[in-house]
């Protein structure tokens, strides 16, 4: 990959420098082999491209808007943009990639997804497609997490999907990623593995990427429509990384600083080593063994103990940062962006934001153009954010 | 040639076919006696599965085997050092996966594990097309990298694969984690596609739980690999007897099966 | 109004044919009449409709899609595409109308706003406006309602609205219209009562049937855009009637059947007569002594015993039908439209989808293109509906 | 003229400032009784409230007493029929929503309660602008229909109301719904403004809930209306004793006012 040019295409094998890869099963080699193929050619594919931007448009209620932040900007003394993927259908960016994936699945033959989810949007996205498409639709879930998202889970149920709980390991995300894999060698030859961010064997990191690169592709023009022009700053929370990914991909060869923010909890690049999982060579948290280790963050979407192997490039060679916001930052954020903005972001997004307001006149310059990606809504947190308001007292 | 190629290729040329147990390493205290039970009954060589966090390819049963040994604190080193107290005449494989040896760094992984007496390593998530840095590391040290191959796995793939393998080749019965299996699963097809490009001894395994069904994979190839099932006995409580016996078990079943299929 | 403009303007003092007019107590009539003159002038002034548009495009995320519905349309025999006002921020079409009705309490000089809710939808949407706007809200909800929409309660307040409980009359929302107007009457100089339909007295009807008619004028264009044309039928949920008469609007003077569904517990054109209340005179569900009754619905959307008079006038002059449909008809459409589209409803939605499911090859013939608001998204209605599918076992 | 007007013009050329009390017909079984209690007080008219279920003006003490009159089922019909028992010399004026005329049938209410003794009506939520068949059915039957002149009613308004209003017209004292106040609110004000175009008797209400409140309505008006404070006896379970002593009180204070303010 040439230095010059970020966020292009990893190389043959899937290498982001050192990082990516694929380091999976013999069993399932030949369905990544399939797949990357598959998709490369359907993305070549001008009636794919079409199809896939048509369902995003019509179904996914693409372009989302860019909307300008008045009242918190003149607060932070910074000039604030969010995309505004909350606006997207099921209320994050996931369902970019999930159509995607879904209509890539169709075109390969196969007539079944199967994925995992953490907290349940990727899940709800995957079952949402599903049943857009008609595909059979099966998703796993830690079985601590079924528990904590009742209503996701009956949403995806509601969808038409089957959801497993998963009762190895930690019980949660990375427990139902290696679910979903195990699951995915028995049934490889009619079902697809639809990945929830830009992680696992090539050519998910990169696919995913691809997928979600709408927007920043669609904030760039739309921020150049508006007479803002190249921001200097973008900023996106990073669980697996596909939402960051997705908006960095527009701006990765501007002039643009891109900052990815972590779950304190679950920083990979802040707390991380490099090493092996999922199918994947990347940051992980681990331990001195390279057991990995529980991710912990008041966010299920950012409770992954890895990033996505591009970031870990983008990170190492300089080209974005990556900065942690522990769960007590979180939640102010999230009041802020509600009472000043009249937008309840995700407790995920409310991670960017928090950084944002933290380093304002620090890290960040006053005055500076700052675009937020608001990779989701916190319709599906709110239970739980009144309950901890309310432990607090 | 590695060691383990050619002990292994002389075991087939004895004509024997190999039982090979795989065993949690650290699962249970006394798990190097469990080693010794096994080979007194009649294993050929021993897996030594070092435990990882993630299993990915394991089914409940090692995956349990695998925490339960974790929460007991093993380690790559505190199982090399375990393995200094066992003498055996047998080859011993680690089976691990591939971030152990990655953390730990390659070169130094693979000195380690040779120097406390293993010849051959297996690392299912390690494709071939990653694998570089570790054959290097294998190669400074005589150790075999065992491939997998899997019925999923295409021509050219199996011409990869077979050649590449050393010591034996690993030849998943089955589209599963490892675990048990009512059917025959695709173990003959694999073993015969590996057989036509190579002449490496092809060992079976996933989802061989009875001496019934390591009879039968045996009879289409040179090897058996027992893990679940051992694994769910020593889970159960089973002492060196009842390790003995589950061996001798097998060992029977395969010793009479006929020389070739 | 002539008969053969539907939906222009009402007569000077706000009378669609016999209904509507203001019937209000004095001390709210010169709000009125300011409100009326203040709304006039804004809707003629280009710079307000700029700013309207302009912010419900960047923050509102209009133009909402409208989406083909393949899978439901093969199952009916019809031809189906949905207007996806779930798309919009908060969740339903309400956004249209607040964000209107802010901007215009800006434009007056007020400060604050107040409004009434039943589930919370219009509540939350109104909060979200006022944080956008930085002005003081406050929502009036039957204390029966704020029991059983603890979340939506939340999200007020995390919007940094207050909520006041209503403990008069069935504590439900005709009780908080109630009483929203009895507070409108202590503190009309700096307040704007926010009204969340197309109810109350003049310029209300009109003038939130001006504020949603974007859905109707957006999707005529987007139909005409796709190829479909103009639609056979047109078909809306009907509560107090905003989203039916956004929709409407866009096709009064076609050819379109326009179809307004009403929940059967609550259905003012079916079981109602005409009479006075909250402002107008509308059709109205009351006993034989002219008290007026409660409505009852599955979905609180719904449960309003009146109707807008613009749809009181529709119905009798016959430019639009109203059709009922019960409760038990309502979450069968629900899981329909999950399963076989991946859009999961509201409650009130349901109940429009429920009755092109039943009159499909009936009432509707075979092969009609048909339009459905798709006035929410379901989200806020998971955990209700779960509860029901349970006890129903 | 009407004929209630003739009758308040006269009792405030007698230099008596009219004293004007508020029940919700059908709150107790003996509601009648309370009535002829008030005017042995010195009542100088009564207002009639007739229940509506959706009392928008009133806040929460006389909504309590409509509830539960309309729990109790009164209607307009029982009204008149308990108002057939009454016998007074004052005159008594309907007070209640336009939804519950309305449904009657506009005709057909002002014919019944004109025949059950009411010689006015007071319709809150009627405004002037949408009054015009009520007016026409109040004519044919001598009915007074009296409308509300509000603090925020502008000039033209207050031009357009207060000829309009027969009978009295009733100047809100306060923007606010009916209940106690502790100010004295906007009544000399409003009363100002009514009597600079009418020369209608004009009554103070809205928030009039203490004889001393009263007496400072009266000293700037024609009279006053106490309705809240008089119900909220009535609710804690007032009887006619209690409803005369009331009364009494209120009547005294306002007897000793000034003439004229
Ligand atoms: C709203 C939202 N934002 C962010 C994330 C984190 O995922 P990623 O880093 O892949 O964007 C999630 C995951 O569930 C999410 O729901
Ligand atoms: C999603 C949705 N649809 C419809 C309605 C009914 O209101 P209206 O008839 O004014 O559109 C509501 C009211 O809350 C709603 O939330």
């Amino acid at each position: 990959m040439s230095e010059s040019s970020f966020m292009s295409s990893p190389d043959a094998r899937g290498h982001f420098g050192e990082f990516g890869g694929r380091f999976v099963p013999e069993a399932l080699m030949p369905a990544c082999l399939e797949l990357e193929s598959a998709f490369r050619d359907a993305w070549a594919d001008a009636a794919f491209q079409h199809e896939y931007r048509t369902v995003l448009k019509e179904f996914g209620g693409r372009p989302t808007p860019v909307t300008p932040l008045p009242r918190l900007s003149e607060r932070l003394g910074l000039e604030l943009y969010a995309k505004r993927e909350d606006l997207a259908h099921t209320g994050s960016h996931k369902i970019n990639n999930v159509v995607g994936q879904t209509l890539l699945t169709k075109r390969m033959g196969k007539t079944r997804v199967i994925a995992e989810t953490g907290a349940g949007q990727h899940g709800v996205a995957t079952a949402t497609a599903a049943a857009r498409f008609g595909l059979e639709c099966t998703v796993y879930m830690g079985e601590v997490d079924t528990k904590r998202q009742v209503l996701n889970v009956f949403r995806m149920e509601l969808l038409g999907a089957t959801v497993v709980p998963v009762t190895s390991g930690s019980r949660t995300l990375k427990d139902a990623v290696n679910e979903a894999m195990r699951e995915w060698v028995s049934c490889v030859n009619d079902t697809h593995y639809c990945l929830g961010s830009v992680m696992g064997p090539h050519p998910f990191p990169w696919m995913v990427r691809e997928l979600q690169s709408i927007i920043g592709i669609e904030a760039s023009a739309q921020l150049h429509d508006m007479g803002v022009g190249t921001p200097d700053l973008v900023v996106a929370c990073v669980g697996g990384g596909s939402n960051a990914a997705g908006v960095f991909a527009g701006f990765a060869n501007t002039s643009a600083r891109l900052v990815g923010v972590e779950a304190a909890g679950g920083s990979a690049v802040g707390m991380g080593s490099p090493g092996v999982l999922h199918g994947m060579k990347s940051l992980l948290i681990q331990d001195e063994f390279g057991q990995i280790e529980e991710a912990h963050s008041i966010s299920a979407g950012l409770d992954y103990p890895g990033i996505g192997p591009e970031h870990a490039f983008l990170a190492t060679s300089g080209r974005a940062e990556y900065q942690a916001i522990g769960d007590d930052e979180v939640l102010g954020a999230l009041k802020v962006l509600s009472e000043l903005e009249g937008i309840i972001p995700a407790l995920e997004t409310a991670h960017a934001v928090a950084w944002i307001m933290k380093e304002a006149g620090g890290a960040i310059p006053k005055g500076s153009k700052v675009l937020l990606n608001l990779s989701g809504r916190g319709d599906k947190d709110v239970a739980q954010v009144r309950e901890i308001l309310r432990a607090e007292g | 040639m590695k060691h383990l190629e050619q002990q292994l290729r002389a075991l087939r040329s004895s004509g024997r076919k190999a039982l090979v147990p795989y065993f949690v390493a650290g699962l249970t205290p006394d798990w190097i006696q469990h080693v010794e039970a096994a080979v007194l009954a009649g294993a050929d060589a021993v897996e030594i599965g070092v435990p990882f966090s993630d299993p990915m390819i394991d089914g409940v049963v090692i995956q349990e085997g695998v925490l339960r040994s974790l929460e007991a604190g093993t380690t790559l080193d505190s199982v090399c050092k375990d393995l200094s107290s066992l003498s055996t005449h047998v080859p011993l494989v680690a089976m691990t996966y591939y971030n152990i040896f990655f953390h730990y760094g390659l070169e130094r992984a693979a000195g380690k594990i040779a120097a406390s007496g293993l010849s051959g390593a297996i690392v299912p998530d390690l494709t071939i097309e990653e694998s570089s840095d570790w054959r290097v590391a294998c190669d400074a040290h005589d150790l075999a990298n065992v491939f997998i191959v899997a019925p999923s796995s295409t021509p050219d793939r199996v011409a990869l694969l077979a050649p590449a393998s050393e010591g034996f080749c690993y030849a998943s019965a089955r589209m599963a984690v490892t675990g048990r299996a009512a059917d025959e699963g695709d173990a003959k097809r694999v073993v015969g596609e590996v057989r036509a490009i190579s002449d490496v001894p092809v060992y079976v395994g996933i989802g061989i739980g009875t001496p019934e069904q390591a009879r039968e994979a045996s009879m289409v190839s040179d090897g058996v690999i027992v893990g679940t099932a051992l694994v769910q006995l020593i889970l159960d409580g089973g002492d060196v007897h009842a390790i003995e016996d589950f061996i001798g078990s097998f060992r029977r079943a395969i010793d009479i099966a006929p020389v070739s299929a």
